[in-house]
C-alpha cells in the first residue's frame, strides 16, 4: 500500500504522547460501573516519528495556495499571510468565560473588528458569531425573519427568492429557515432578469438573495433598481458575501441597498480555508434590523469592552460562545495592515487579473460565455468537443490546481475561473499557456489526466454506491 | 502594506490588454455613486507595526492556561505535534478537495478522523466535522426530526445552556417546538421526534441513558447524546446505550481554547442514517489503475448539488481544527486519552474535596460526576471570579441561575497538580473571608 | 517519557534476534565496572511538564525586543515568512545535503544565499556559511595567513573586542601574532597576512577602508572586513574597496536574537581565493538527463576528504539559520532591505541627538555613524543597564574599558518609532538624575 | 526551467515584506557620499506568495527524518521533537548584553545543562560555548595544549595521536591547534592495536583522540588499558561524543578514563540537524582541565546565576556570546524530559536497533567485516561485484535516505548504517527488504538509480572542475 493509514501503522501498545502520570483510582467508584465502557476505542496506537512522518507525508499528497495556483472560482483561494498565524498565537490562551476586565484585548479587537467591517459592508451593525458562510446566511436569513415577526408579516411573507445562478447555500439557507423558495432566471446578458424579478416581488416574498458580483463574475448593473423594487413591497435585500472580493471597499453592500450582508472571512478576509473550515461567515445588517442581532454583541462602555447579551429582540443565539475568535485575530491582522487604499487596491486587482487571464483563455481558444468587463472571476468553456472536466484533470497534470468546474449550473461545461489580486502576472500567463497546451493534447492523453498525481481519476460511482467510510480493523 | 505583486509595468501592460484606462475604470459597469465610497479605517500598518500592536492588545488579557474553566471548553494540554502537523502549509491552504487526485492527502486524514470518532462514539458513521458543538447538536436534532417525520424536540434541562439556546434558534427558523425535561423521567410529550440528553451533563454528571433512549426509541423519537470526547476515553459509547446521533465539541482534543473558537463540533450516526447527515462524507475507492484512493462522496446530500432539498446548507465546515483533533487522538492513542481522562476525573474529585471543606461552598452536582462539578457559594460567582482573576487565577464558570442561585462550575484537566489545586482552594479561602 | 517506538513484543524478538539476554547485555562487551553508572538527573518529565517548567524559567527574563542593544545582535523585525519557511520540516530535519538527488531543495536554498552573499559584500564567491561572525572572522584570517604564507595579524582596535578575542584564541594555537593597531593610519608590522577591519566598526563608525585596504596589500597582507549585512544595503560593499575577504555575522537577518545564538556567520572571497575556503560550497551541475541540479563542490578541501590537510576542521555549519537569512533577503529585497537600513540609520541619529540633550551624556562616536553609537554615560554604564532594565527597557550595550570609562553603545533598528526614543531619552533622564 | 531560482522569479520593482516608513534623510551627509554604494545588491524581488511558493517548493524536493527513514551512520539523524521547537520559541528575544538579573532563567537553564551534561559525560566541568562538534574538538584540544603549557610541557608534547578509522574532523582539529598528527593503525579486530598505540606513546604526545564507540560501531574493549598508558606518559585523552549516542548515560566517557569530551547535541541530543547546522558543541573536562575552560562560564552565586569571565588560565574565547543558546533549550528539554531511566534506554535501543538492523542486512547478503555486537551502528557491505554507490542511489528510489558511504575509509565499499532508537522494527524491516529487493535488481537498473527523485544522478566532475557557485544575471 503506498499511502497507509495510520491505523495500519499501529502496534498494540506503542506510545506517542504520555500525559502527565494519573493516579491510581477507582475508576467504577468514582463514575459508577455500569458507566464504564467495555473495549476501549480503536485508536491509532503510534510512536511520535510515525505519527509525524504519517501526517507530514500526508501533507505531501495535497495541493494548496502555498504549493500551486489555485484558481478556484468563488472560492477566493487568495494567499493567507504568515504573520496571522503568528497573531494567532497571541490569543490561544484564552477561555470565553474568563472575566471580561481580563480579555479586555480581546474584546477590543471584536469591537474594532464590528466597526470595520460596518464600514467596509456600508451597513450600521455586525455580528461576528457565524462560523461559516452558510451559517452566516442562516442567521442573516433568521434575522430578516425576526424583523417581519416584529412588523406582523411572518405568516404573509413566506417565500425567498433566489436567482438560478445562486449558490447551493442560498437556497439550502432559505430552506433552513423553513421559506419556500422561488427561483429566478437569469436574462441573456447572465444578470437576474429586473422584469421577472418584479413579477414574483410582492407582500409575499421575505427576502431576495443575491450574490453581487454574480456567480458568473458580472456585477448586477441593475442593483439599484431591484433594491428600490424589493424594498418598495418591503422585502429585504441579502448580500451573499462569497463575491465580496470583487468590490471589497470599492463598491459596499449598503450602498447598493442591500439590508443584510455575509461575509466569508476565509474568502475575502485571507482566513486559510483549511482544507474546508474552520471559516468565518459575520452578518452585517442595516440599522432597522440591529435589534435582531445575535447574543451577544461586543459593546463599549467608556474605555471599557463587554459582552451584551441583553437584546430582547435577539433572534438568539446560532454558536456557542462568540464566534471563531482565532480566524476574527486573522481578518483583523488584515484590514488593519491594509487600511482603506490596500484594501481597494486588493480588490481592483482582483477584477484586473481575472480580466487579464480571461483575455488570455479567450486567446488560447476557450470560450468567454459572458464577454464583458467581469469582476473577480470569470466562466469560460473549453472548445466544443473537449470536456471541463478533462481541462481540470489536464490543469493537475500540468502543475495547476483546477478553477472550479460545472458551476454555475446555468452555463454547460463551466470553468469559473478566479485568479485572486495576489497572483503575479506571470502566473497567470503560465497558467493560459499550460490551458492552451491541453487543447492540444490528444483527446486520449486528456480523458486519461492525470498522470503523475498521488492517485489517478477515482471511481465515484463506487464511493457513492457503497460508501467506506471509516476503516475496519482486519480489512 | 498588502499583498498584491503588481508592478507598475505590469498594471500598465495588464490594463491596456484589458482596455482599461486605470483600476476605478474596471468598475466603470457599476452605478458610479456608489463606486470608491471613503472609509473610516485606521491607517495601514506594516507587519512590524501590526505585531507590535497585537502584542500591546494581547498583554491586555491574562492567560487562562492550567486554570478551572469549563463549560465545553478546557484547558487540556496539546502537544507541540498536532499545530506542528496540522499547520503544515498544504492543509491550511488547501481548499474543501473538490479534486481528489490534488487533495489525497487531506482526504485520508478526514477519512481517518472519521473511523476514530466513529470508534470514541461506538456509532459506524461520522461525518467530516461540523462548527462546533452546539451547532452540531442543532444539526442532530435536525437530522431526527427529518427521519422521525416530527416537530417537537424533547431536551434535558441538564444540556449546556448555550447549546439550548443555539438549538432554539435553528428549530424556531422551521417552527418546531422545544421541550425542556427537567428529568430523566420525566414523560416524552407526544410527536417528539428527538430526545437530546447530554453526558456528562452541563454540571458534571455521568449518566446511564440506556432507559432514556429506550423511551426515546419507544415514543418514536431518536435519541441524540452530547458527549464530550475525552470521557470517551472511560465511558460506555453513546453507540453502546441506544443513541441514534451523537455530537460534541471536539475543543477538548487539541485544540486551543482561543476565546470560545475556531473548534469543531463532531456528528455520529446509525449506518442507516447515513444519507440524512448534513456536511461531508470521505469513502473509500479505487483508481483507473486499482489503486486506493479516498473521495467525497453522497454529495447528493449536500447544498451544492441538492440546494434547497439538501440536508443542510453546511458547506465549509471546521477541517483543519477537526485535523487537529485526529492527531491529537493518534498522538496520544487509547492508552494515553485512557489517562487524560483518569487525571482529569481523578483531579476534579481531588479539588471538589478540597472546596467542599471551605465553609459556605456546597458540591450541588449529583454524583457521579467525571471532570466538572458545581458548587454553591456563599457569594455571587462573577464576584468570585473577577476576585480570582485578580490573583492571576482563571477559574469559576459562571452557572445560570436557572440551576441555582451562586452555582460555578469548576473544571479539571490532566494538566492540574496537587499544588494547583492547593493553591486555588487557598485563594478562593482567601476571596471568600 | 522517551522517543523509543518499542513495545514489550518488540523487545523480546528483537533481543532474542541479537542474542541478548537483555539490554543491559547489549554491552556486555564493555568492562562492566563502568557499565550502567547511577546518574543524578531531576525526575523526567512528561511533555506537559516539560513546557510548564520552560514557562515558568522563561518568565525569569525579561524581552529585549525593539530593546536598544547592539554589539553585534539587534532586534529587527522577522518578518513571520521567515521561521514559517525556514521551519519546514524537510529542512529542519535535514543533514548536510551530502545525497544531492535526495537534497535539491536545500542545494538550490544555499546556491542562492551564496548569490545573495555575493551580491551584499561584492565579492564573487561566498560559502555556504560559518558558526557565527566571530569565528567566519578568525577562519577569514587562517584562510589569508594560509595564502599569504605569513604568522602575524594586524587588527584595528575598532573591531569588535569578542571578535578580536576568538581571533586571539585561533591564533594562538597555531602560533600566529595579533597586533592591535589603534587607527587605520598606524603602519602595518612587518610580516603581516592579514590586516583586519570592521565596518561599521565596534563603535559604530563608517569607514572607507580603501586606503587601508591598498596598504595592505602593498604590504603583501590579504585584508579582511568584517561588515554588517544590513548596512550593505547602503554602504559600499566590501568587495569595491579592496577586501579580499569579507565576513559577517547574520543575525540581523531574520535570525531571532535568541541570547546570543544559534545565528550565522557569512564569508566571501575573491576569486581565486575559492579553493582556500572554509566550509561547505554548492555548485550548479546538470544530471545524467542534462537537468539543471546542485551539489556540495570542491570537497577536498574539507575535513572529511582531506584530514590533517582540509582548509578548516569546519563539518556542521549554520545552515539552518542562514537560509533564514536567505529567506529575509529575499522577503525584503533590495528596496526592503534599504528601507530597513535608511530607518535604522534615522533612527539612531535622531536618538543621539535626544540622548546627548541629556546632562552628562556625550557622543563618542567618531562621525559618520551607521545605526549604532557609543555615548559617555556620568554613571558606570552596568549600573545604568539596570536601572533601565528596572523599567523594562533593554539598552546600554556596556563598551568594555580599553574604549574608555563608562561608555556605552545604543542600536537603533527599523522597528523604533520616534515614541520609542523619547521613551527612552526620559527613562535615561530619570535614571541619571 | 523545472525549479527555477529565486532570481529567476524575480520582477524588477515587485515588492514582498514592507518595513516601516523610512524617513526622508539625507544619507550623503549622515554616512558620507564616498561611503555609499552605487549600486543596490541584486538581491530577489518578488511578492510574499511568490516568496512562500519557492521556498515551500524547495521543502518538497527535499528529504527529512521527517519524511524518511534516514539511517546516515554517524550522523545519529534521530526524531527531533516537535516539542523542543515551541520550547525554543520561550526564549527568542533575549539579547545577550542585557542585565544578568533580567535574564535569570536563561542563565539557570545554561547552568543546570552544564551541570546534566557533566552528570551523563562523567567529567567534573563543562562549557557550553562552542557552536559545533568540531568546534567543540578545537576547544577541547586547545584546552589540552592551555594545560601541558601551563605545566611546561608544551614545547616538548606536539604530537597529537589519531586513530586511522577516525572522523576527519579529528586529525584537521589537530592541524588546527598545531599539532603534529600521527595515525594509529586499527587491528583486525576494527579496534585500535593497543600495541601500536603504547609505542607510540611517549612524552611528546600531547593528546590521543579517540571515538568510542569508533567509527566502525565497535566499544574499544581495551579502552581502561589505553587511558592508563596515556596517562602514564602525561598524554591527556580526548573523546570525540559523535558517537556517544550508543551509550549515552549507560558508560560515561569520564568514567572510561577520558580527561575531555566534546559533545554534538544535534546527534545525540536532538537538536535538528537543519541541512548542516547549527549544532551545538559543548566541551566536558575533567577537574585538572577546568582552570582552562573558555570564558564566560555560567556560576551560581546563593541563588542568583551569572556570567563569571574571571578565569585566569582560559584559553579565551572560542566564539562571540555563550554559545548556540537556542540549541543548548533543546537539550535541556530532551534531558529534563527523559531523565536517567530515558537517557540509558534510548541509549541501549539505540544499540539495539543496530543489532538487529545488522542481522537483517546480513539476511539479505550484505557483508559484516566486524560481525559482533556492534553498537548504535555498524558498516556493512554489498555482496561482492556490486558498488556502494549504486545501493545507496538505489535506496532512494525506493523510498529510503541511504546510510553513509565510503566511510570509514579503512573498509572499502562501506556503508555505515546507524538506524538509531527512535526507529520502529517495522521500519528496520522494512529498510532490509527493500536492501535486499536491491541485490535482486538488474546490474544496470542500480547503476542508473535513481529514477523519480527531482534530479537523477549529477555531474560532480563538472561541478568540481568548473565550479559554478552563484546565479549571474543573464546567464
Amino acid at each position: 500500500v503506498e499511502s497507509p493509514l495510520i491505523f495500519e501503522k499501529s502496534v498494540p501498545g506503542r506510545r506517542g504522547i504520555t500525559p502527565p502520570k494519573a493516579p491510581e483510582v477507582d475508576l467504577a467508584a468514582l463514575l459508577g460501573s455500569d458507566n464504564l465502557r467495555a473495549e476501549p476505542p480503536k485508536l491509532p496506537e503510534v510512536d511520535e516519528l510515525t505519527l509525524v512522518r504519517h501526517y507530514t507525508g500526508l501533507s505531501r499528497r495535497q495541493m494548496g495556495v502555498d504549493t500551486h495556483f489555485y484558481p478556484l472560482g468563488s472560492c477566493t483561494m487568495k494567499y493567507n499571510p504568515k504573520v496571522h498565524e503568528a497573531a494567532v498565537g497571541l490569543f490561544a490562551d484564552l477561555h470565553p468565560y474568563q472575566a471580561p476586565e481580563v480579555v479586555q484585548g480581546a474584546l477590543q479587537l471584536m469591537y474594532e473588528l464590528q466597526r470595520d467591517l460596518s464600514e467596509i459592508t456600508g451597513m450600521d451593525a455586525t455580528t461576528l458569531q457565524p462560523a461559516a458562510g452558510a451559517h452566516g446566511e442562516l442567521t442573516g436569513i433568521l434575522i430578516i425573519r425576526a424583523y417581519h415577526k416584529s412588523r406582523g408579516e411572518h405568516e404573509q411573507r413566506r417565500v425567498v427568492l433566489v436567482p438560478d445562478s445562486a449558490h447551493g447555500s442560498n437556497p439550502a439557507t432559505a430552506s433552513m429557515a423553513g421559506y419556500t423558495v422561488k427561483e429566478i432566471a437569469s436574462s441573456p446578458d447572465g444578470e437576474v432578469d429586473l422584469e421577472a424579478l418584479k413579477t414574483e416581488l410582492g407582500p409575499h416574498v421575505a427576502a431576495i438573495m443575491l450574490t453581487n458580483p454574480n456567480t458568473l463574475g458580472l456585477f448586477e448593473r441593475k442593483i439599484l433598481a431591484m433594491a428600490q423594487a424589493a424594498h418598495r413591497v418591503g422585502a429585504q435585500l441579502y448580500y451573499d458575501g462569497a463575491n465580496l472580493n470583487a468590490v471589497m471597499g470599492m463598491a459596499r453592500p449598503g450602498d447598493m441597498g442591500f439590508d443584510v450582508v455575509h461575509l466569508n472571512l476565509h474568502k475575502t478576509f485571507t482566513v486559510p480555508h483549511g482544507g474546508g473550515g474552520p471559516g468565518s461567515g459575520p452578518v452585517g445588517v442595516k440599522a432597522h434590523l440591529a435589534p435582531f442581532l445575535p447574543v451577544p454583541q461586543v459593546v463599549k462602555n467608556g474605555e471599557t469592552y463587554a459582552l451584551d447579551y441583553d437584546l430582547p429582540h435577539s433572534i438568539g443565539q446560532v454558536r456557542s460562545f462568540y464566534g471563531n475568535f482565532g480566524a476574527l485575530v486573522r481578518a483583523y491582522a488584515y484590514i488593519k495592515m491594509l487600511g482603506e487604499e490596500g484594501i481597494k487596491k486588493s480588490a481592483a486587482l482582483a477584477v484586473l487579473n481575472a480580466n487579464y487571464l480571461k483575455e488570455l483563455l479567450k486567446e488560447q481558444g476557450y470560450r468567454i460565455p459572458y464577454d464583458r468587463t467581469c469582476m473577480h472571476e470569470f466562466v469560460a468553456q473549453p472548445p466544443e468537443g473537449i470536456r471541463t472536466l478533462d481541462v481540470a484533470k489536464g490543469l493537475l497534470e500540468l502543475g495547476f490546481h483546477p478553477p472550479t468546474v460545472y458551476f454555475p449550473l446555468i452555463v454547460k461545461e463551466a470553468l469559473m475561473v478566479e485568479p485572486t489580486e495576489t497572483e503575479s502576472k506571470e502566473t497567470l500567463e503560465a497558467f493560459a499557456r499550460a490551458a492552451g497546451e491541453l487543447l492540444k493534447k490528444d483527446k486520449s492523453w486528456l480523458e486519461a489526466a492525470p498522470y503523475s498525481t498521488p492517485v489517478r481519476r477515482l471511481d465515484e460511482v463506487q464511493a457513492n454506491r457503497k460508501p467506506k467510510l471509516r476503516w475496519n480493523p482486519g480489512e | 502594506m498588502d499583498y498584491t505583486p503588481h508592478t507598475e509595468a505590469d498594471l500598465e501592460s495588464m490594463l491596456e490588454r484589458v482596455g482599461a484606462k486605470n483600476l476605478k475604470d474596471l468598475y466603470r459597469d457599476l452605478p458610479q455613486e456608489i463606486v470608491d465610497p471613503p472609509l473610516q479605517l485606521d491607517t495601514a500598518m506594516t507587519e512590524a507595526e501590526l505585531m507590535r500592536h497585537l502584542r500591546t492588545l494581547a498583554a491586555k488579557n491574562q492567560s487562562a492556561n492550567v486554570g478551572f474553566l469549563g463549560g465545553g471548553i478546557r484547558s487540556h494540554y496539546i502537544p507541540a505535534v498536532v499545530p506542528a502537523l496540522a499547520a503544515r502549509a498544504e492543509f491550511l491552504s488547501a481548499y474543501t478537495p473538490y479534486q481528489p487526485e490534488a487533495s489525497q492527502g487531506l482526504l485520508q486524514a478526514i477519512f481517518e478522523y472519521q473511523t476514530m470518532i466513529s470508534e470514541l462514539t461506538g456509532l459506524p458513521v461520522a461525518n467530516a466535522s461540523m462548527y462546533d458543538g452546539s451547532t452540531a447538536l442543532a444539526e442532530g436534532v435536525l437530522l431526527a426530526l427529518r427521519e422521525s417525520g416530527k416537530m417537537r424536540v424533547a431536551i434535558l434541562k441538564s444540556v449546556h445552556p448555550e447549546y439550548r439556546r443555539v438549538v432554539k434558534t435553528y428549530l424556531e427558523a422551521i417552527g418546531a417546538e422545544l421541550v425542556t425535561l427537567t428529568s430523566t423521567a420525566d414523560p416524552i410529550p407526544p410527536e417528539t421526534g428527538a430526545v437530546v440528553g447530554q453526558n456528562p451533563d452541563f454540571l458534571g454528571t455521568v449518566h446511564n441513558f440506556t432507559a432514556l433512549a429506550e423511551a426515546a426509541h419507544a415514543a418514536g423519537a431518536l435519541f441524540v447524546a452530547v458527549v464530550d470526547p475525552i470521557s470517551l476515553a472511560l465511558l460506555k459509547p453513546p453507540g453502546e446505550y441506544g443513541a441514534d446521533v451523537a455530537v460534541g465539541e471536539g475543543q477538548p482534543l487539541g485544540n486551543a481554547m482561543a476565546f470560545g473558537g475556531p473548534h469543531f463540533g463532531f456528528m455520529a450516526v446509525r449506518a442507516d442514517l447515513v444519507r440524512q447527515l448534513p456536511g461531508r462524507l470521505v469513502s473509500e475507492t479505487t483508481d483507473v489503475e486499482g489503486k486506493r484512493g479516498y473521495i467525497l462522496t453522497l454529495q447528493a446530500r449536500e447544498q451544492y448539488i441538492r440546494r434547497g432539498k439538501a440536508k443542510s446548507n453546511i458547506t465549509t465546515n471546521a477541517q483543519l481544527t477537526a485535523l487537529m483533533g485526529a492527531v491529537y487522538l493518534a498522538a496520544l492513542g487509547p492508552q494515553g486519552l485512557k489517562e487524560v481522562a483518569i487525571r482529569s476525573v481523578a483531579m476534579a474529585h481531588a479539588l471538589a474535596e478540597k472546596l467542599t471543606r471551605i465553609p459556605g461552598i456546597e458540591l450541588v452536582t449529583p454524583e457521579p460526576y467525571f471532570n466538572e462539578f458545581a458548587v454553591r457559594l456563599p457569594k455571587g460567582a462573577l464576584e468570585v471570579r473577577s476576585a480570582l482573576a485578580r490573583k492571576g487565577l482563571a477559574a469559576v464558570t459562571p452557572v445560570p441561575a436557572e440551576y441555582g442561585e451562586n452555582l460555578a462550575l469548576f473544571a479539571c484537566t490532566e494538566q492540574h497538580t496537587e499544588a494547583d489545586l492547593d493553591n486555588l482552594a487557598e485563594a478562593l479561602r482567601e476571596v471568600l473571608r
